[in-house]
């Protein structure tokens, strides 16, 4: 997917605009396979939470959970592939983890697909996505 | 000097899971972006935060500027013994903050 | 492609209405006027109004859709509406320069769009037929 | 009769209707400002916090939880000396500059808005109430006819969105009643804390307007007639908005 929307500047005191760049399906994807290797990626376990009409792309609230007792889980992986830069976090747990769950706080540049993963202590690894809208300020300031 | 506010229970039970929660003022700032002018605003990051409990890392979190401004992290934890949790972060110029707080295992 | 006579063009009623706004009556393009419509920051058309243009959640509900407003409305009256929507209408005159309040300094003495702009925004909508 | 009937019973309920605009947030920034350690705009209460112990606020004023508690609620307020009204940043800078001495606050510094989040904390959970009757009187009006006045190169007023359009979508978003219950507030468009100034400046902008200075006249004659429109409006600063 492309980002659909490049905004023309027009004068307004203050205006901050993005630098036009994307990153792409394909990036996300040679990214998830250095993280992932040989091993198989499959659907479930992980559950990635995002609303799915996004208010403002400039804060948004995510969830990421794993069903797995505390401690099984070795690491969450978030990437955003309409992003200027795909990647958004990566989560390394050490043996005090408790509850496999974090919660945080994305920037989302337009409507997209995210995607969390989550690798196993037992080398499996695990995928859920979302497909969100991105609603943008009707006035910038 | 960037603001801090971690909320940690004070008290916890031994090995039972506990919430932490962590706001960080920083802005954040992407790269991505220009101002008023045209021209680019640089990168101005927190890219690296580490969470320890006593000698033991809790949690490692790389952070790209997808990471909204003010970051804000919630997780679960457990522990043992009473000790110190302590945050430690790092930003684009290298420079490293930690906050601190003590909970009492009973 | 619609094409505008003369013996179509509305009365002149406002006196804010630009000389130029009225002198230009070339048909105009209508995919530029397309591209108009969609940016929310050159037209911002899409604001209040919505239309048969990608994105819909982006679009607003304070005015009627676009969707089929060449149906309804003659070039002529399109026109109008864009250059002297009247007093009783929330929408601003796209062609007056004069009659306004407290302007900001970006856009003193310069309408929300061009003459040529305007043709091709009426070129575009008369496109936007009823199914 | 019958339409009459309708009509004024439509009036009755928009008349009714008077809600802040968290109730136009999604659940999830609802949650965002409910949650006092995930509200970032408690990174400037804590700022504000420890400059009124660290400095001369206490001195003078005490614990800010007994002495400020409800003050937030009653400003714009009456100033007898400046024989006009005057908003709650404005008596603080008053007091900054003139008691303590202090240089003024950088508007939207994280000082200015840090303190002025402490001080409007004190009063969350309380009915905004501020006095429009007296000397207020004219300045009240003055802010009334600001509020119905279209301006900008997009000519719109105030009222048509606030009033007549509130719960409409402009582009994608809902239009909120436009009330200031929650100032200074976190925005997430703005991706930090602001005051109502910077929040009315933002409107203004968007008609392609000339904001009004941050202490004019009109400024501070709109924010108390916004006030006084949101009168009953529980204040929740430090409130988060989209």
């Amino acid at each position: 997917m492309i980002a659909r929307r490049r905004f023309v500047l027009t004068a307004a005191a203050g205006t901050v605009l993005p630098v036009a760049a994307t990153a792409s399906h394909v990036q996300v994807a040679v990214l998830i396979r250095q993280l992932v290797g040989d091993a198989k990626l499959a659907e479930g376990r992980v559950k990635l939470d995002l609303p799915v009409l996004v208010e403002n792309g400039n804060t948004v609230g995510m969830t990421v959970s794993v069903d797995a007792p505390p401690g099984a889980v070795h690491s969450l992986h978030v990437y955003a592939e309409a992003n200027p830069l795909p990647e958004v976090c990566h989560i390394r747990f050490g043996p005090r983890a408790g509850v496999p769950r974090i919660q945080t706080r994305i920037r989302l540049a337009t409507s997209q697909t995210v995607t969390a993963i989550a690798q196993m202590h037992d080398g499996t690894f695990w995928q859920d996505s979302v497909e969100l809208l991105v609603t943008l300020a009707a006035c910038i300031d | 000097m960037v603001r801090v506010l971690l909320n940690v229970p004070r008290q916890v039970r031994r090995n039972e899971p506990f919430d932490v929660k962590l706001l960080i003022s920083h802005p954040m700032e992407s790269g991505q972006r220009r101002d008023a002018v045209g021209l680019a605003i640089p990168r101005d990051i927190i890219n690296l935060l580490v969470v320890t409990y006593g000698n033991e890392e809790v949690l490692r979190m790389d952070l790209f500027p997808a990471i909204a401004a003010n970051p804000f992290l919630a997780f679960s934890m457990t522990a043992v013994a009473s000790g110190t949790l302590s945050i430690t972060f790092t930003d684009d110029h290298g420079v490293t903050q930690s906050e601190t707080a003590t909970v009492e295992v009973v | 492609m619609p094409t505008r006579g003369s013996a179509r063009l509305p009365m002149k009623r406002s006196v804010s209405l630009g000389v130029a706004a009225l002198l230009t009556m070339a048909a105009g393009d209508p995919g530029s006027g397309r591209a108009i419509v969609a940016n929310r920051q050159v037209s911002a058309c899409l604001l209040c109004h919505s239309g048969p243009i990608p994105d819909p959640h982006l679009q607003g509900n304070l005015a009627p859709a676009l969707t089929g407003v060449g149906s309804r409305l003659t070039a002529a009256e399109l026109r109008q509406r864009l250059t002297d929507p009247g007093k009783d209408s929330i929408m601003p005159s796209y062609a007056a320069t004069a009659g306004l309040n407290r302007v900001g300094q970006p856009w003193v003495g310069k309408p929300v769009l061009t003459p040529t702009q305007i043709d091709d925004v009426v070129a575009f909508l008369s496109t936007l037929r009823a199914p | 009769m019958k339409r009459l009937l309708v009509l004024a019973l439509l009036l009755t309920a928009a008349a009714g209707d008077i809600h802040s605009g968290y109730d136009d947030a999604s659940p999830e920034t609802r949650a965002m400002q409910d949650d006092d350690s995930a509200n970032p705009g408690f990174l400037w209460v804590r700022e504000g916090e420890a400059q009124w112990s660290g400095k001369a606020c206490a001195a003078c004023h005490g614990d800010a939880r007994v002495s400020m508690r409800g003050v937030a609620a009653r400003y714009p307020a009456y100033d007898a000396a400046l024989n006009r009204p005057i908003t709650l940043d404005q008596r603080i800078a008053q007091c900054r500059t003139e008691r303590q001495h202090a240089e003024p606050f950088t508007p939207e510094s994280d000082a200015a808005l840090g303190l002025s989040a402490y001080i409007g904390l004190q009063s969350r959970g309380m009915p905004l109430q501020v006095s429009t009757d007296g000397p207020m009187r004219p300045f009240y009006e003055t802010g009334r006819t600001l509020f119905n006045t279209r301006m900008g190169q997009l000519n719109l007023s105030c009222a048509q969105c606030h009033d007549e359009r509130a719960g409409m979508k402009l582009a994608g978003a809902v239009i909120p009643q436009g009330h200031p219950n929650g100032y200074p507030e976190y925005r997430l468009e703005w991706q930090t804390m602001g005051s109502l100034t910077r929040r009315i400046r933002n409107c203004m902008v968007g008609v392609r307007a000339e904001p009004f200075p941050p202490d004019s006249a009109e400024m501070t004659a709109l924010a108390l007639f916004l006030a006084a429109r949101a009168a009953g409006l529980k204040i929740e600063t430090p409130a988060v908005r989209p």
